[in-house]
């Protein structure tokens, strides 16, 4: 185990500017600079038997004002999977595909573009996805307000029930009304509301927003 | 001067008209004319249809010694009747905007209008000659007119396919005609008293004075000769592909009749001529397999394998064809039987079979005029555009498929019913499983052509002109009187079997007499048609009116549909089917053709080879070789 | 014109104390059969099966699952409808044949439920379509989804006796605030292969809020599937 | 044979099949859902869903063919009862025979299959694909049954039929292997369980009936039940000797029902090939074995 550990380091360690984190036995955590993943992934791809492209994800770090790419990769030979974590800077927001190492990566750059609007260059199909009727902000970025595109688009149902009335007269009934959280925001995370406030007072929310 | 030479006068004047007239427009207009007339002369001659007496035309020839005659009996005219019908439907069809189209498509590449009159013309003459004819020798003269005939026409569609196979029916043609010959040459050296003439009586006392073996052989001969014409199995393989790609009204001429000769000659040498004694005595191997039951599996067989070879076809005139040649194989059932029923079943499929496979054949030439495509891959939604022309295949394939009312079921039903009578599970089996074979077939053709959904570039066509409709509508008015009313027709059977020997079969109006269940088409159309009234009343009188929408207004899962997507379901249409059957089509009969076809090719390049070969002197000593052997052989046998 | 004067005739004649008979037993008989179309969207879905099999059996009620909504007479929703799944709700709707009734089964279909906050989720199904009885919970017991059903067949039973206008044909005769609210959510360019106005209009089924700028709207981009017509 | 009688019977046979049929399929609902342990429908049930489905105030057709084959397909059946012999009205019924019949019952089949056509649904046309094709399965071991019966019997009437088991013994008892393989062959007919796969609601959305709306759909609760009579009487005449009356028939026509329905639910669904294999199977040994007893 050692020995391949080893023997990944050696190759890891090629690449320019890595931090390798060993989580558990089979699971690597590399930290790399925007430039050099594709150099990393075609490294473990041609050297290190990392064939299988799992899944590639993104997380909005919308204080650091960066996206962080993630793309996991499995050796079927090593039964390893080196999480490959890079960040790239969110207003430009433009990254480079795998698609020529990887065929998988088509579908998950496009899911990313659609929901991230992460666009990148050489992918072949920079399209729609699944939110084919979607044409506002890509709806997983953090200064998305859901709350206040829902409260724009769509209406909600008056429900007040008799027996609900009566139970109220008693004194009893729901503590806190449906109306109350939908207009105040949610109860959880009452911490960052101010917050997204300011962001909406910035960024206009909705459906005028094109990429 | 009777009838008959009055007839033929007319059939060469019309021959004459239109050779000469054939690249003129007038041409168009004068050959119904002349097939109509035809039409009105058999008519007249129809007291030979009705009391079986025989006209012998006073024309007749003499060639080294052999006397030619031609007559005319209830059999020929049967046949006549159904042919000169079927040209005329034919030549009405082609007359107008479907030559048209054809000069302008195929003119100068092959395709030749004046020609294919003329090739019908010339089909008919020699069919009406080969019907009429009078002894064992005119017979093999309008064979061979016949053969030459029907390859004119299929060579006039300038596609590959159409002149291969074209020549494969020549070649199979020239075999057929090679046995028939052969037949002929037996019986003549076997003749106890040659009279001057081959007459067909010879048969019999031929077949009387022979052996087993001999026996077999000359009723082998003679069905080869027939079975090629008839396409019978093994025979079947030249038939569907040469018909489908012969030009329209042409195909369905031959499609409707044209095989049939086959039958026809059939008729008189093994049913007529050679008779049931005969082809029961000649056993084959086990004492219970002999020549009536091998024939009737031959056509059990002929039913069958064309039949789902048919279902196979993604081409409308080439599903047709194979059904042309499934069908031939009901008519022989049903004669092989022997009995009133099971004869007159198989003798009225001949007439039914060309009605509606003419209409058939018909209709897909209007498509084909409409759309320029026979793939019934390619077609769908017609319905909406040519309705009539949709009318015409709906009674078509009723009749195709043998269903009541239409004039297929009668046909049927008796053959049905006689292989009941005379107790055959097995072949009774088969030709259902060819008549449920070909329901499957024919709607696939109906669907895949006139259902489903409309392709958008079929979206503006119209319904064929008048011109092309009314032979159309006729053939399937024929279809659906002759099923509702087969008493029409039966008269004309009666008639026939009279003439060749066999049982008579009792009729009236509406079907047929049988103590133990008949039939009564009158009845079991009216009961049906009261049934449609029925629910035609239940339907009309009750409930709201329904909303007429268009097919992308569909129930698809929820999905939208639109012009782009083509959900027609056509391709493969039977894949549950095909999963469990799909193996057994092996095509045996054509690696077997394969294998002929390559052995002869292999002897004839040995033999060109030999000739061509660099010591033109070693040919010389074979020659050499071979005629001194001979003629030491020769008079060896005539010192000893 | 002239068809709504064949209306009005036809309402006069039903002065006709066995016209009302007659009408009456249908309604009688619609209210015993209803087949079902459960749209299983979501979670709701489930609980179906219970409601259908031995434990409770609808088919005691005379209500049988059918599979597509030609046959169908009423239209399960069983749980959040996404805004793409909405679009195909609104077709199997406007493909089903009147008197058609709706059921918003579970919280979701009546204010997005516990989707509450999501932007793919629609919220409100009966600004969209006319919905005849919602069952909320999360998810309702089978016994809560036969008491919606036998609500829906009193409400079918009284309707016609009480001259209240049933739910579907709120959809034809209000078509425009429905269709303004589709057009809302999915733009200006929506359309379905159904044309319920062409429908409204044969049937006598426009009311005042059938047409009006949303329609107008749908005219502009609508291209019109005019059923194909036999032609000789 | 009087005008009146042949009238009569005319309209009575389809009325008294419909009202027989509605029962059966009352007794087909009811049996299914007494094996999964249901209640199942109240009595009047075939009839509410008939009368609503025609009441609907809304429907739709896809043209003038599609109208046309829900007609054949009624009408098809209605002619069918006509031919069907029953006790007391077996005047137009001789006019037929079995082989007629069989091919009547193709009719309804061959009308749906246009009506179906027209409406452009592919899951219709692989209903219909998938339908014909059950058709061609169980023909086969039919038609040896038809053949078998006929040539026991030594005729094609199906009055003739009674008459011979009215006075021998009946069909079932002179000829076990072909009942049984009639049996089976009906359980294909009727498109009960193993063999239901062109209906397959799950898959192809009831496949021939995914546009049936109002009273199209009507049309073919209309059909089905002629469909149960006639499988049915056709059985009960064939092999269990007729009906000397009502009483007697009847009983022999539910019976012959209610065994498909008690058998269908032991089953999952067949593949189309499957459907193809097994009927082409053990039916047809079965009835060939007792072809080979009585010829």
């Amino acid at each position: 185990m050692n020995d391949l550990n080893n023997k990944l380091n050696d190759i890891l360690s090629r690449v320019n500017g890595i931090k390798i984190t060993h989580k558990r036995n089979r699971r690597v955590r590399v930290d790399v600079p925007a430039d050099s993943l594709t150099t990393l992934l075609e490294l473990i791809k041609g050297q290190a038997s990392y064939v299988h492209l799992s899944a590639i994800t993104c997380v909005d770090w919308i204080k650091d004002n960066e996206f962080e790419l993630v793309y996991h990769v499995w050796s079927y030979e090593e039964n390893c999977l080196i999480s490959a974590h890079t960040r790239i800077d969110r207003d430009e927001a433009k990254f480079v595909s795998v698609y020529d190492l990887y065929k998988p990566a088509d579908f998950f750059e496009r899911d990313i573009y659609e929901m991230y609007g992460v666009f990148f260059i050489g992918s072949p199909r920079m399209e729609k996805f699944i939110l084919t009727e979607w044409h506002g902000m890509p709806p997983m970025r953090k200064d998305f307000d859901s709350e206040a595109y829902v409260q724009e688009t769509f209406n909600w149902t008056e429900y007040n029930p008799d027996w609900l009335q009566e139970l109220t007269d008693q004194g009893g009934g729901i503590a806190i009304k449906p109306e109350d959280i939908r207009l105040s925001g949610c109860l959880h995370n009452m911490a960052t509301h101010r917050q997204r406030d300011k962001l909406k007072a910035t960024q206009k929310v909705g459906k005028g927003w094109k990429s | 001067m009777n009838l008959l030479d009055q007839f033929f006068i007319l059939i060469a004047v019309a021959l004459l008209s239109i050779t000469v007239l054939r690249n003129f427009r007038i041409n168009d207009k004068m050959a119904p004319l002349w097939y109509g007339l035809m039409v009105v002369m058999l008519v007249r001659m129809a007291a030979v249809a009705y009391d079986g007496a025989t006209l012998t035309s006073a024309f007749n020839i003499e060639i080294l010694g052999f006397n030619m005659h031609w007559q005319f009996n209830a059999l020929s005219w049967f046949f006549a009747i159904i042919t000169v019908v079927a040209a005329l439907a034919s030549a009405i069809f082609m007359s107008g905007d479907w030559g048209r189209q054809y000069r302008e498509l195929y003119e100068g590449q092959g395709g030749n209008y004046g020609l294919l009159q003329l090739a019908l013309i010339l089909n008919v003459a020699s069919m009406l000659l080969l019907l009429a004819s009078g002894d064992l020798l005119s017979l093999f003269i309008g064979w061979e007119f016949v053969s030459w005939a029907s390859f004119l026409m299929m060579v006039l569609m300038p596609s590959k396919t159409a002149k291969k196979a074209a020549v494969k029916y020549v070649v199979y043609a020239m075999f057929g005609a090679m046995a028939l010959l052969a037949a002929l040459a037996i019986i003549y050296s076997n003749s106890v008293s040659f009279s001057g003439s081959l007459e067909f009586e010879q048969i019999t006392q031929v077949f009387a004075g022979m052996d087993k073996g001999p026996q077999f052989s000359l009723a082998l001969l003679f069905f080869i000769a027939f079975a090629i014409k008839m396409g019978l199995l093994p025979f079947h393989l030249w038939q569907a592909v040469a018909y489908a790609e012969t030009p329209g009204p042409g195909a369905a001429f031959l499609g409707a009749i044209s095989s049939r000769m086959g039958l026809f000659a059939m008729i008189i040498v093994i049913i007529q001529f050679i008779g049931l004694g005969h082809l029961q005595g000649m056993s084959i191997g086990l004492p219970f397999i002999n020549m009536q039951t091998l024939l009737a599996w031959i056509a059990a067989l002929t039913t069958i394998i064309p039949t789902y070879i048919a279902l196979q076809q993604h081409d409308a005139k080439r599903l047709l064809a194979w059904h042309g040649v499934g069908q031939g194989g009901y008519m022989l059932l049903g004669l092989i039987m022997f009995d009133s029923i099971g004869s007159a079943g198989g003798l009225m499929h001949v007439l039914n079979h060309a009605s509606y496979q003419a209409a058939l054949f018909l209709t897909v030439v209007a498509v084909v005029y409409r759309t320029g495509t026979s793939d019934l891959n390619k077609l769908g939604g017609l319905v909406t555009q040519m309705p009539l022309s949709f009318l015409v295949m709906l009674i078509g394939i009723i009749g195709l498929a043998g269903l009541p009312p239409m004039n297929g079921f009668v046909s049927k039903w008796m053959v049905y019913r006689s292989l009941l009578l005379n107790g055959e599970p097995l072949l009774f089996v088969a030709a259902v499983l060819g008549t449920l074979g070909t329901i499957l077939s024919v709607y696939k053709l109906i669907h895949n052509t006139f259902l489903g959904q409309l392709r958008v570039e079929h979206q503006n066509i119209r319904e064929v002109p008048w011109s092309m409709m009314v032979p159309m509508l006729g053939l399937s008015a024929i279809v659906f009187i002759t099923g509702f009313m087969p008493g029409l027709i039966l008269p004309w059977i009666a008639s026939v079997q009279e003439t060749i020997g066999l049982p008579v079969i009792i009729h009236h109006l509406g079907g047929i007499e049988y103590a133990k269940g008949g039939l009564d088409m009158i009845w079991v159309s009216g009961i049906l048609f009261y049934g449609f009234g029925v629910g035609a009343l239940i339907f009309y009188f009750l409930g709201s009116k329904a909303k007429r929408v268009h097919q992308y207004d569909n129930y698809a899962g929820g999905h939208f549909l639109s012009a782009d997507v083509k959900y027609h379901y056509s391709n493969n249409f039977y894949p549950g089917l095909m999963h469990l059957i799909g193996d057994w089509y092996r095509g045996s009969f054509k690696w077997m053709e394969q294998v002929i076809v390559s052995a002869l090719s292999f002897v004839s390049k040995l033999f060109e080879n030999m000739y061509r070969s660099r010591q033109p002197v070693m040919l010389l000593v074979i020659v050499v070789v071979v005629a001194l052997f001979s003629i030491y052989k020769n008079t060896a046998g005539v010192s000893s | 014109m002239k068809k709504e004067l064949l209306i009005k005739e036809k309402q006069a004649k039903r002065t006709n104390p066995l016209a009302h008979v007659f009408d009456d037993f249908i309604d009688f008989c619609q209210s015993k059969s209803l087949f079902m179309l459960h749209y299983c969207t979501g979670c709701g879905a489930i609980e179906l099966p219970p409601a259908m099999t031995s434990r409770f059996d609808m088919e005691r009620l005379g209500i049988q699952p059918m599979v597509t909504p030609r046959q169908a007479d009423i239209l399960l929703v069983t749980g959040y409808v996404s805004v793409k799944t909405l679009k195909r709700v609104i077709l199997t709707y406007e493909q089903m044949q009147a008197p058609k009734y709706v059921i918003g089964i579970c919280s979701c279909t009546v204010n997005g439920g516990m989707y509450w906050q999501s932007y793919a989720t629609a919220k409100k199904l009966n600004d969209y379509m006319p919905v005849d009885v919602y069952i909320a919970g999360c998810m309702p017991r089978p016994e809560a989804v036969l008491e919606g059903l036998q609500r829906l067949k009193e409400n079918i039973k009284n309707d016609r006796k009480q001259q209240k206008g049933s739910a579907w044909k709120e959809y034809f005769a209000n078509y425009d605030t429905y269709l303004g609210n589709q057009q809302h959510l999915f733009g200006d360019d929506w359309q379905t292969p159904v044309d319920i106005i062409a429908e409204a209009k044969l049937y006598g089924l426009e009311g005042e809020g059938t047409y009006g700028k949303n329609t107008e709207k749908l005219a502009k981009v609508q291209q019109p599937l005019l059923p194909q017509e036999m032609k000789l | 044979m009087n005008g009146l009688h042949i009238l009569s019977e005319l309209l009575l046979m389809p009325l008294i099949a419909f009202v027989v049929g509605l029962m059966m399929v009352l007794m087909m609902r009811k049996i299914s859902a007494r094996i999964q342990r249901r209640i199942g429908p109240p009595f009047f049930q075939p009839i509410y869903d008939i009368v609503k489905l025609y009441g609907k105030d809304t429907q739709i057709s896809h043209g003038l063919i599609h109208d046309i084959g829900i007609i054949m397909a009624v009408g098809g059946y209605i002619g069918a009862e006509i031919l069907l012999p029953v006790p007391g009205m077996e005047g137009i019924a001789d006019k037929g025979g079995i082989i007629t019949l069989s091919y009547f019952l193709m009719i309804p089949s061959l009308g749906m299959a246009l009506g179906v056509g027209q409406c452009a649904n592919p899951n219709g046309s692989i209903g219909i694909s998938r339908a014909l094709t059950s058709m061609l399965a169980y023909d086969v071991p039919f038609i040896i049954v038809v053949f078998g019966a006929a040539w026991h019997y030594q005729s094609t009437s199906l009055v003739g039929m009674i008459e011979y088991q009215q006075m021998n013994s009946w069909g079932i008892v002179e000829m076990p292997f072909l009942a049984t393989a009639g049996l089976f062959a009906l359980q294909g007919m009727l498109g009960k369980q193993p063999f239901e796969i062109y209906i397959a609601p799950a898959e192809i959305a009831t496949g021939p009936m995914v546009e049936m709306s109002g009273k199209y759909m009507g049309g073919l609760f209309v059909m089905q039940t002629f469909q149960l009579y006639t499988a049915g009487v056709l059985y009960a005449s064939l092999f269990l000797g007729g009906g000397e009356s009502w009483l007697s028939l009847l009983p022999k026509a539910f019976l012959v029902v209610a065994i498909p329905m008690s058998i269908a639910f032991m089953f999952p669904r067949y593949k189309t090939e499957d459907v193809i294999r097994i009927l082409w199977k053990w039916p047809v040994m079965l009835a060939l074995i007792g072809l080979a007893f009585i010829l």
